[in-house]
């Protein structure tokens, strides 16, 4: 189980051939890649702030919890800070398991928990100024899914 | 000399983001009252519902004894991904 | 929206780093990759066969319904056929959305399909000799899932 | 001359893969009686309920009329991924 929080950019492909590589009993492997959207032209740049040593923390703890919950083999967490450009990766979540819906569920889980309670704080920067950005209400309520229905 | 850490919106809305607060606040209350004091706003800004503490990177909740090496984030909603 | 049934290997990190690639209107990339099983020994190899033509097409219509459905931005699904040895991959799929639901909706609802309804024929090779493998009651459920959830 | 394939476990079950019936079949429930009286355990298998007919590449249910250059497949159930 890896978590990285990095100012440095990163490939998804790369992240995830090298995740995928070597396993030969996980049969099911799930990525999720965020990325960040120019909306147009109306987003210039992301700003991501974390409070570096307890973002990781708390990252580690919710990932335990997913990796026990929904019996994973490996996961795998990355988040950028810093300046973000559009087009490029902001966060990247693998999870590999031995059947496909645990994998499925563990990579959707972690990212409604990274959405809208991970500690990070992104300040999108447009033509018209900047302006700190709050989880939308369908990220509060996927979040709620979760512990709506207890496995 | 509690160490204070602001975050996101908050950072902005009071033009600084690590502060070392003197005199030593026994509590946080004490802290958040100090705060208060220096800037009125963001002593309404941190008292806000969606608005965590962490002493010592953990989360708290309510008062909590303050020693002089702590150090006190306010961490207001956050948002991934 | 790209559709692949081949023999040749494949590396699931590469098809996800050109499938992310120069995106900027995308928030959300999804991927799944599913990998062949050694099962511990008790798995030497999977054979996979497919009825050229005939598979593609059925995967197309059902990724072009994916792709309405979900409101997706782009699509990626690669099969391989022949002979696949633990560790390799077997399928991947890729589902880019502006959001993650969307996007973790469309994936997972193509591999339900792809696991029971594509026309393919799997075997597995062992040293207790050979079998072909059918869809497992899970994936059956799995696949139920869609139709009783009109969205 | 109707050209019939079968796919996993009836490609194993006959030993071929790929046959051309003569003489041509005039529908497919003609074709499934001439591989009945070709290979009577094959003319059972390719009538289980989950075994599927394609002719020419398009899924067909029931009886239709076969044409000289008709590629007609049984695809007994599906498995990929």
């Amino acid at each position: 189980m890896t978590i990285r929080v990095q100012i440095d950019p990163f490939e998804p492909g790369a992240l995830l051939g090298g995740f995928c590589a070597g396993r030969s009993e996980s049969g099911a492997v799930v990525s999720f890649t965020g990325l960040a959207r120019a909306e147009h032209g109306a987003t210039a740049a992301l700003e991501l702030e974390s409070y570096p040593g307890f973002t990781e923390a708390q990252i580690a703890r919710i990932a335990e919890d997913a990796r026990r919950r929904f019996g994973l083999d490996d996961l795998l967490v990355v988040h950028r800070t810093g300046e973000i450009l559009p087009g490029e990766a902001v966060v990247f979540v693998a999870a590999a398991a031995r059947h496909r819906r645990a994998a499925f569920e563990a990579a959707d889980y972690l990212m409604d928990y990274l959405k809208s309670r991970a500690p990070f704080w992104k300040k999108e920067h447009g033509p018209e100024g900047s302006r700190w950005i709050e989880p939308r209400a369908e990220d509060h309520d996927d979040l709620e899914r979760w512990e709506k229905t207890p496995l | 000399m509690a160490r204070v850490l602001l975050f996101g919106p908050l950072r902005d809305l009071a033009g600084w983001r690590e502060r070392e607060i003197a005199p030593q606040p026994a509590s946080l209350f004490g802290l958040k009252a100090a705060l208060s004091a220096l800037d009125p706003e963001l002593g309404e800004a941190i008292a806000a519902p969606g608005v965590q503490v962490a002493v010592d990177k953990a989360l708290v909740r309510g008062d909590v004894a303050l020693a002089a090496t702590s150090e006190i984030a306010f961490l207001p909603p956050m948002s991934g991904g």
